[in-house]
């Protein structure tokens, strides 16, 4: 089987097992699971045969005419760098455990084979992202992510939230793809075909004419996916849905497509100065501002979720110095160890019965209850705030190497300012990781008060899960660090010492702070009781989740912070803790900007259609009835009217006649 | 004599006639006046004619043919418009054109007699098509 | 793909525009005593299901014997003279931009005819029913086979009457008005085309269409164009319909039975559009090309006003109804077409035609459902249909709402669907117009119309939460969920949509090569 | 007519004219077979009275028929001694084709008047009835061949006065004698103008022969020039009179609601025929030289009259007594607005005898389909008398034919399909008006054709409508179904073959 055939399997056997999912979920629903599961780890294995094969070497690309459209024609393509058999691999792992853990999750929920489907739909789409040489194939796999999130993230629709975000997070991730489309048209008018190898090619002989205005149109479309700066509102959102799939979408896959795009196509970004700049600012300004929004959060997962966007950020940040080599490893070992944290929090709201981390620190010895999720959690939680030896340390260094490497001068690849922007905002956001990993732990596993509930132990296959993703997390960064340079463009990705001193001690001042400031406020907690448990404990865990999604707004007021004065992000951020909940009120702006205008358009145009066009009809249509009524009137009936009409006729014409005869 | 004369007082005749036709109440009156207005057309006729044959040198006096024509019409007409005036004094006892109003557009109700005479009119048919 | 002899093709075209006619006759007649049926309905419906079927197999019989290497050259022609005092012909034609036309309408009217089989919509009696259906069939058969100007405007007029009854005799509710202002907005439209068409037809000299083609307004002086264009562009886009002439397609929805509504949508709206890519591009080019950029003006405020009029539907309290916000989704759909065709570039055109047949298949699919709601819980209103959360669809019958969210969403052109492949391809044609087009409007044009296709998802997204999500208490009654006729119905159109979707090369093979002949001036 | 066959008798020996017997046969016919009916009417006792009809029908078909021979080519009679082609009877192509609308449509309404009188069964005088209408139809047949003033304005009354007496001869009706005095007096004011005229352009051209007219008008000096072109303005009036052009159309709905119906029937069809077979004549063929006079005229007087007559029928209530008489004579009055179209577009454009063929094929179509209406609405008219226009709801379920047949006419009359004879029909008149560059008067036309559905459909959707009560079941006599079928195949035949009526807008007609 050459390298070519097994690269068309590996996204279509998930498009094939979803397909089946949905035809036969209902009638034959013993095959679901093995129908969800299956196609994906086969897809992991092809995966990762091809990188086996692939190794870094010479890309693979094939090529055949998907169709003709008048002028550039559309090719069903396929360009296999190391970039896309490694992040192949990664999507083929965490889906496998992501559709692992759902048998579990979502044990008795009704809807499991329409969600699996789409699971296996949604990572079909990925991996064809991943693979696909042509853009427009690339848009199509795009797209189709963008609406199995809406779906999923909609899966308990009766929730409102769920409602609402799923609807949030198609129309902004819409809203990013519409310039994103437009970009991709001039690129395809500027080299003439739509084929990533072609457009490479055109950027190197310098045929873009104007790359900048192409660059930050691809950027809008990236920043709407991967939930950078000003696009990001709707991830936080998106926690409505059920936590495998924001382990999955929002954590590991769909989210990084963005930055694996630019990777992809770094030097149509590089074409410009400009575009480096400004991707360079857009990533600072998400890292710090959602650093600053994850120790405020009281919701677990949107804690992960805006922690998910600070390490996009480092990720578009190595991009914006111009090394894909560091932000690729950065997304490989985020991937790994943000899935985990995702897939513990799942376990954890469980167990507790609520997703809020106020009520859990209510909670004495949490963490006996799920002991593995504990320890993993661990894990993920040290390797997030990168300390050494763990993975996310080394993918952390390199980017903030690569950063000081071009602040230090090295500027062929990208500007220096947007070298020193990211090492300052790398090193900030380190601090700030740190501190809300180290909340998130404490508030988490050293609750105190009342006995935690216990609902006996975790279904085994979240469990085996959660130790499987444990293993990279913890051993991916050491050992990969030296060999995946020859996968990438060969650039060193060894953490250099300034960086890597600079970055620990950083961590570490945020995480004693933390602690400190924890220690200081724990003792308010005993008495300011705070916290709503699910209603049915003993369901499953999906169900359990939705009742906690559900009651968090009504218990706490607000879907994203909580009034627990035990809160150590509270003090640590002061009066900033406000508008750091609620997302600096991006929202308002963006229903300001957009949402409002666009009402105010709808109701202007039902206004215009009711008055303005149907008066233009009923007006035509009234006149002949007017005509009609004087001319019936002038049927009086009186012969003599008809003959004085008769006459006066006659002179009018002879008149007239006469008049034009001379006159004309 | 010269031409305008007869031109003129044709004219004049055929106003007087179109007076008589827009202004008279009786039908009767009113058909005089159209006599009036076609004698007024044979006198033109008649004039332009001799007019004519007096310049051009053999001619077909078609002008006195079209009179001779015209008068027989005008005796035809009389014939047909005083039988019809009959008729309509038969039916209404006045000959007024103003009360001529049934068959008016803007008549909304119909007279109960029409619908008397439509019903009368139904059975019989209705009968004869029984008998057919 | 198959290949069959000419004059089999010949008589297979003929049979398709002729025999919906002679079914329609038959109709009327009471039944032979052999296929009596269980009553003279059931024999009638089962009657025209028979007769839609048949020209649906010799519609795909001719798709199949169609040279598909050779697209652009006019297969399967008869050229007999009809009124030779007119120079009138009856020019019979198919190449790659009517047959997929052809076959979607042959389909669309199987899949009706199958549909009332089994629903008879409430409404006098069943046999004028399908004698309409017929006469409706066989003019809009006739006006995509049909290569000569006059006979064009005479299909053109055919479908007038038989919709009016339609809309009039079993429509729902203010389904006179709407079917008089459906009736008479058109026929002005048309009898308006017809002043063009004549004006054409005498200054060049000839009626027929190929021979104009070929001809591309050599004879034609620009001014004479230009006001040929106007009048015909003004009749084809009150069909199509364009934004200032739409006010009575939401109507005409609202008001017509299911059958009626898909349809309306399905086919009649094509008509226009393909009036566009077949008379006014290829015959008066240089006309067109001055009223390219106002065409195009118009097609992207018809994006922009059909998407927020129906945003302005979708809203809560707004006592929206379904119907015609599909009515107005279908303004929003005509403009990337019409945007599309404005481009006058071989890739616009490509895909304006590419969004004809995906607007077909997806409004029609959309019209169905929204019909078997209407027969389920007897109201389109969306405020009656979602309380405060949602009807819950999802939960009420769970393979209803699934098929309309996914018709739903192929509506609002998601990539791998059908709908993606034409809007793309419009923006794309805009995105670089033909050479002597200002190329700074059609980018303004394309900017807005992009933005349009986020609109579209935000109503068709909101419509999908307020029908098929919501808070379903237990004690909610079911509504039953799909039956066998139903799925028998939809699933060619919804398999349709992925095939056309994921193998747009089915379509664009065909209309590609006819296009760059027809827009090169019928020299190649 | 009868003083036509006096002048006939040899005075002296060269004076003798010789006369081409066959080609003066159709309406020489007529008016024998008239007199004929008259005299046997005091001999035919009452029981037989219907034999008279039927006389009648065969003197028209005979009459008809005699216009086959003539087919070969142009023949003229009662020529000048002086230059033969300076004629006043001319039997041409075109002469040929009035005259069968002419004596087809006084066919039609002869199998119509055969229903009526049956059932008017002595409420109306037989014998006066079929004679009136026998020397109507002569006259009428007379004028298309008529090349001289004279001929014209006495084939002219002759057509119109039996006319007068048929509209009133209802005795005992008030209505019938109303009608017959207004139609009367207009006429006979519109003849007097019209006389007015003709002596103006006596005056001015010294002949009558429009032959000789139409080269003598084009040399006329200074003064005489203002009254040449209001002779021609006034000769005009009378026949835009007798087509109920819009100043002139007053007396239309009176008329037709006051008189019998297949009367009603032969003024919508023949007198329209007359009126613009003679305005084709002065216009076309003694005036080519004063086109841009007549030529904005009659397009004016066009544009008027469709919209005046289409507008008048929108808003017809369909609870008035007679409505559907009514409607259908605006109707007529909107449709002689269409016939005028070519007309005016003849002075515009260079081929004139092309436009003018539009006309004709338009006026055959009309006829027919006008005549077909005609037929059903006596139909519906015998258990219905009041004819309103409520009392066709649901006429599908009790005489579906009758139901459908009407529907095909009124289409016809629209110009939609089903009715595709009307829609090329109406494509022949929009096309001589865009060639003859009259623009305007197109979109008019076009509005107009939009109006026009409006009344016609909503008829046509009454008909097949639920009925509200039991349908009654209308027993279709003979002459009815006759009639009713012969329209129902012509349409139907046209419409499948629309060539055999629109040959004549492209064969040379004079």
């Amino acid at each position: 089987m050459t390298t070519t055939t097994l690269a068309v399997l590996v996204p279509l056997l998930p498009f094939l097992g979803a397909a089946a999912g949905l035809l036969l979920g209902r009638t034959a629903p013993g095959f679901v699971r093995p129908l969800a599961v299956l196609p994906t780890l086969a897809a992991l294995v092809l995966a990762a045969v091809i990188a086996v094969r692939q190794g870094g070497d010479q890309a693979v690309d094939a090529a055949t005419e998907l169709t003709p459209t008048g002028s550039v024609p559309i090719e069903l393509a396929l360009h296999i760098d190391g970039f896309a058999a490694l992040v192949a691999v990664l999507v083929g792992f965490v889906a496998t455990c992501v559709q692992i853990y759902s048998t579990g999750y979502l044990r008795d929920d009704p809807r499991y084979p329409s969600y699996a489907a789409l699971v296996a739909l949604f990572t079909s789409a990925m991996l064809l992202v991943v693979y696909s040489g042509d853009l427009i194939v690339l848009l199509v796999g795009w797209e189709i992510m963008g609406i199995c999130s809406y779906f999923l993230v909609g899966h308990y629709w009766e929730t409102p939230e769920a409602r609402a975000a799923s609807i949030k997070a198609f129309l902004v991730t819409k809203l990013g793809d519409v310039p994103f489309l437009i970009g991709l048209f001039a690129l395809a008018t500027d080299a003439g075909s739509f084929r990533i190898t072609t457009v490479l090619g055109a950027v190197t002989h310098g045929g873009l004419d104007h790359p900048t205005l192409i660059a930050l149109l691809l950027l809008a479309g990236v920043a709407g996916k991967s939930a950078q700066f000003p696009l990001h509102t709707w991830l936080p959102d998106a926690m409505a849905g059920p936590t495998p799939v924001s382990a999955l979408i929002h954590a590991a896959t769909m989210v990084a497509a963005g930055v694996y795009f630019i990777a992809r196509l770094l030097p149509v970004f590089e074409a410009s100065q400009a575009a480096m700049i400004v991707l360079a600012v857009m990533a600072a300004v998400t890292m710090v501002g959602s650093g600053l929004a994850a120790l405020a959060q009281d919701d677990i997962k949107r804690v992960l979720a805006y922690s998910t966007i600070g390490q996009l950020g480092y990720m578009t940040g190595a991009l914006a110095v111009g090394d894909r080599g560091a932000a690729v490893f950065h997304l490989l070992s985020h991937g790994a160890f943000k899935a985990l944290l995702f897939l513990a929090a799942g376990v954890i709201i469980h167990a507790a019965g609520t997703n809020s981390l106020a009520a859990m620190s209510r909670m004495r010895d949490l963490r006996a209850r799920v002991p593995d999720a504990y320890w993993t959690m661990t894990v993920a939680l040290l390797a997030l705030a990168a300390i050494p030896p763990f993975s996310g340390f080394f993918s952390k260094e390199s980017v903030l190497g690569a950063a000081e490497h071009v602040a230090t001068g090295h500027t062929e690849h990208a500007p220096g300012v947007a070298g020193w922007t990211i090492l300052v905002a790398g090193l900030l956001t380190a601090l700030l990781t740190a501190a809300y990993a180290m909340r998130l732990w404490l508030l988490a596993f050293r609750g105190r008060g009342t006995e935690a509930p216990d609902h006996g132990r975790q279904p085994l296959t979240m469990t085996v899960v959660l130790w499987v993703l444990a293993v990279p997390s913890l051993a991916l960064g050491g050992l990969a660090y030296r060999v995946l340079p020859d996968w990438f463009d060969g650039r060193d990705l060894a953490p250099t010492l300034t960086t890597s001193v600079l970055g620990t001690g950083v961590a570490l001042v945020g995480g004693i702070v933390t602690y400190g400031a924890w220690r200081y406020t724990a003792s308010v907690a005993a008495h300011s009781p705070i916290g709503a448990v699910a209603a049915h404990p003993e369901g499953d865990a999906a169900r359990v989740e939705a009742e906690a999604i559900a009651s968090h707004a009504p218990a706490y007021g607000d879907v994203a912070s909580a009034p627990d004065p035990a809160d150590p992000g509270r003090l640590l951020l002061g009066p900033l803790h406000r508008h750091a909940a609620g997302g600096f009120h991006l929202d308002a702006v963006y229903t300001a900007l957009f949402v409002r205008p666009v009402q105010a358009g709808a109701t202007l145009v039902r206004f215009l259609d009711r008055e303005v066009v149907e008066t233009y009809v009923r007006g035509a249509g009234a006149l002949p009835r007017w005509l009609g009524i004087a001319v019936r009137r002038a049927q009086t009936g009186n012969l003599q009217t008809y003959v004085s009409a008769l006459l006066a006729g006659t002179v009018v014409l002879a008149v007239a006649v006469v008049l034009v005869a001379t006159g004309a | 004599m010269h031409l305008a004369y007869p031109a003129v007082l044709s004219t004049l005749l055929f106003c007087t006639g179109l007076y008589g036709v827009l202004a008279r109440r009786n039908a009767i009156l009113v058909l005089m006046s159209v006599e009036v207005m076609l004698n007024a057309v044979n006198l033109n006729l008649v004039a332009f004619d001799v007019w004519l044959s007096k310049a051009a040198e053999e001619t077909l006096h078609s002008g006195q043919a079209l009179t001779l024509f015209t008068i027989a019409i005008a005796a035809a007409e009389i014939g047909i418009g005083l039988a019809i005036v009959l008729a309509v004094h038969r039916n209404r006892g006045t000959a007024d054109i103003d009360k001529l109003r049934d068959t008016a557009e803007g008549h909304e109700t119909d007279g109960p007699d029409s619908d008397a005479r439509t019903a009368e009119q139904a059975d019989r048919t209705g009968k004869a098509e029984a008998t057919a | 793909m198959i290949d069959i002899n000419e004059s089999v093709m010949q008589f297979l075209l003929a049979f398709v525009v002729v025999g919906p006619l002679i079914g329609a006759a038959a109709a009327l007649l009471p039944a032979p005593p052999g296929l009596k049926g269980k009553s003279p309905e059931q024999a009638v419906l089962r009657h025209g299901m028979t007769v839609t079927g048949a020209v649906l197999i010799a519609a795909v019989v001719l798709a199949l014997g169609f040279d598909h290497d050779h697209p652009s050259k006019m297969q399967a022609t008869t050229d007999i003279s009809w009124i030779p005092a007119l120079d009138v012909r009856i020019h019979l034609g198919i190449d790659g931009i009517s047959l997929p036309l052809l076959v979607l309408t042959a389909l669309l009217t199987f899949l009706c005819a199958l549909y009332s089989y089994f629903k008879m919509p409430a409404g006098p009696s069943p046999k004028a029913f399908v004698a309409l259906l017929l006469v409706l069939e066989s003019g809009t058969l006739a006006s995509f086979a049909v290569l000569d100007l006059l006979l064009f405007f005479l299909a053109f007029e055919m479908v007038l009457i038989p919709m009016y009854f339609l809309i009039a005799r079993w429509g729902g509710e203010q389904r006179t008005e709407a079917a008089w202002k459906f009736i008479l907005f058109t026929l002005l439209g048309s009898v308006v085309m017809l002043l063009g068409l004549l004006l054409i037809g005498l200054k060049a000299g000839t009626f027929d269409m190929v021979a104009l083609a070929t001809d591309n307004g050599r004879s034609l002086t620009t001014s004479v164009q230009v006001i040929a264009v106007l009048a015909i562009g003004i009749g084809l886009a009150v069909k199509t319909p364009m934004w200032p002439l739409h006010s009575w397609l939401p109507d005409a929805h609202t008001a017509a039975p299911t059958v009626g509504s898909v349809l309306l949508a399905g086919v009649l709206l094509k008509m226009g559009t393909y009036g566009f890519v077949r008379i006014l591009l290829p015959v008066a080019p240089d006309g067109f090309r001055t009223f390219a950029p106002y065409l195009a003006a118009f097609a992207v405020v018809g994006i922009i006003y059909g998407s927020l009029a129906c945003l302005a539907l979708a809203k809560q309290g707004a006592k929206g109804d379904l119907k015609r916000l599909i009515a107005y989704s279908s303004v929003g759909h005509m403009g990337f077409v019409l945007l599309g065709i404005a481009t006058m570039t071989p890739t616009g055109v490509n895909g304006a035609l590419f969004a004809n047949i995906a607007h077909g298949l997806i409004t029609g699919l959309l019209f169905f459902l929204v019909g078997a709601l209407k027969d389920r819980t007897g109201t389109t209103d969306l405020d009656a249909l979602a309380e405060e959360t949602g009807a819950a669809l999802y939960g009420k019958a769970p393979r209803l709402g699934g098929l309309l969210a996914f018709a739903a969403v192929a509506s609002l052109g998601l990539p791998g669907l059908a709908g993606f492949w034409g809007e793309m391809l419009a923006l794309f044609g805009a995105f670089k117009p033909a050479e002597d087009l200002s190329r700074p409007a059609f980018l303004t044009f394309m900017a807005i119309a992009a933005f349009g296709t986020l609109l579209t998802a935000a109503y068709m997204l909101v419509v999908v939460r307020r029908v098929c999500m919501g808070a379903v208490s237990q004690e909610a009654p079911r509504l039953a969920d799909v039956h066998t006729y139903e799925f028998a119905a939809w699933t060619p159109l919804v398999a349709l949509t992925v095939v056309a979707g994921l193998w747009p090369k089915a379509l664009l093979g065909l209309t590609d090569p006819a296009v760059q002949q027809l827009l090169a001036g019928g020299t190649r | 007519m009868s003083t036509m066959a006096a002048v006939a008798q040899p005075l002296a020996a060269n004076l003798v004219q010789s006369v081409d017997w066959l080609a003066i046969a159709p309406p020489t016919i007529a008016a024998v077979v008239g007199l004929v009916v008259l005299v046997a009417d005091l001999f035919v006792g009452d029981a037989k009275k219907a034999l008279l009809g039927w006389l009648s029908v065969a003197g028209l078909a005979a009459s008809a028929l005699l216009l086959l021979p003539l087919l070969d080519g142009d023949r003229s009679t009662f020529c000048l001694t002086g230059d033969a082609d300076v004629c006043s009877y001319t039997a041409d192509r075109f002469t040929l084709v009035i005259q069968f609308l002419v004596l087809g449509g006084a066919l039609l309404s002869a199998l119509l008047s055969v229903t009526t009188l049956k059932d008017a069964d002595k409420g109306l005088p037989e014998g006066e009835y079929w004679f009136l209408l026998l020397s109507s139809a002569a006259g009428a047949a007379l004028l298309p061949a008529s090349r001289d003033l004279a001929t014209l304005i006495v084939a002219l009354e002759v057509a119109s006065l039996p006319a007068f007496a048929l509209v009133g001869i209802r005795h005992g009706d008030k209505k019938s004698s109303e009608a017959a005095l207004k139609f009367f007096l207009s006429s006979v004011t519109a003849t007097a103008v019209s006389l007015m005229g003709i002596s103006f352009v006596y005056a001015s051209t010294g002949t009558l022969y429009l032959t000789q007219i139409a080269d003598r008008i084009q040399d006329v000096d200074g003064q005489l020039h203002t009254l040449a072109q209001t002779g021609v303005v006034l000769t005009l009036i009378g026949f835009a009179f007798k087509t109920a052009a819009v100043p002139f159309h007053f007396w239309v709905p009176d008329t037709y609601v006051g008189a019998p119906l297949p009367i009603a029937a032969y003024l919508s069809v023949v007198g329209k025929a007359v009126g613009f077979s003679g305005l084709i004549l002065i216009t076309v063929v003694a005036l080519p030289s004063y086109a841009d006079v007549w030529g904005p005229a009659l397009a004016v007087l066009a544009a008027l009259t469709m919209t005046v007559g289409n507008v008048g029928a929108l808003r017809q209530q369909a609870t008035r007594a007679y409505s559907a008489v009514r409607l259908l004579a605006w109707s007529s009055v909107g449709q002689a607005g269409y016939l005028l179209v070519p007309i005016a577009a003849a002075a515009y454009s260079d081929d004139a005898e092309r436009s003018i063929g539009s006309t004709v094929a338009y006026a055959l179509m009309y006829a027919a389909m006008n005549l077909g209406a005609f037929a059903v609405v006596a139909l519906v008219g015998r258990t219905r008398p009041a004819n309103r226009l409520t009392d066709y709801r649901g006429l599908y379920a009790s005489n579906p034919f009758a139901a459908l047949l009407l529907a095909f006419f009124l289409l016809c009359l629209a110009g939609l399909p089903p009715g595709i004879i009307g829609l090329f029909a109406k494509v022949t008149v929009f096309s001589a008006a865009v060639d003859a560059g009259l623009g305007w008067l197109a979109v008019v036309m076009a509005v107009n054709v939009v109006i026009a559905l409006f009344y016609y459909l909503q008829w046509t959707t009454l008909l097949f409508r639920a009925p509200e009560g039991e349908p009654a079941g209308h027993r279709v006599p003979a002459p009815l179904t006759v009639a009713i079928a012969l329209t129902g195949v012509i349409g139907i035949a046209l419409s499948g073959a629309p060539q055999l009526v629109l040959r004549f807008t492209d064969t040379g007609l004079f």
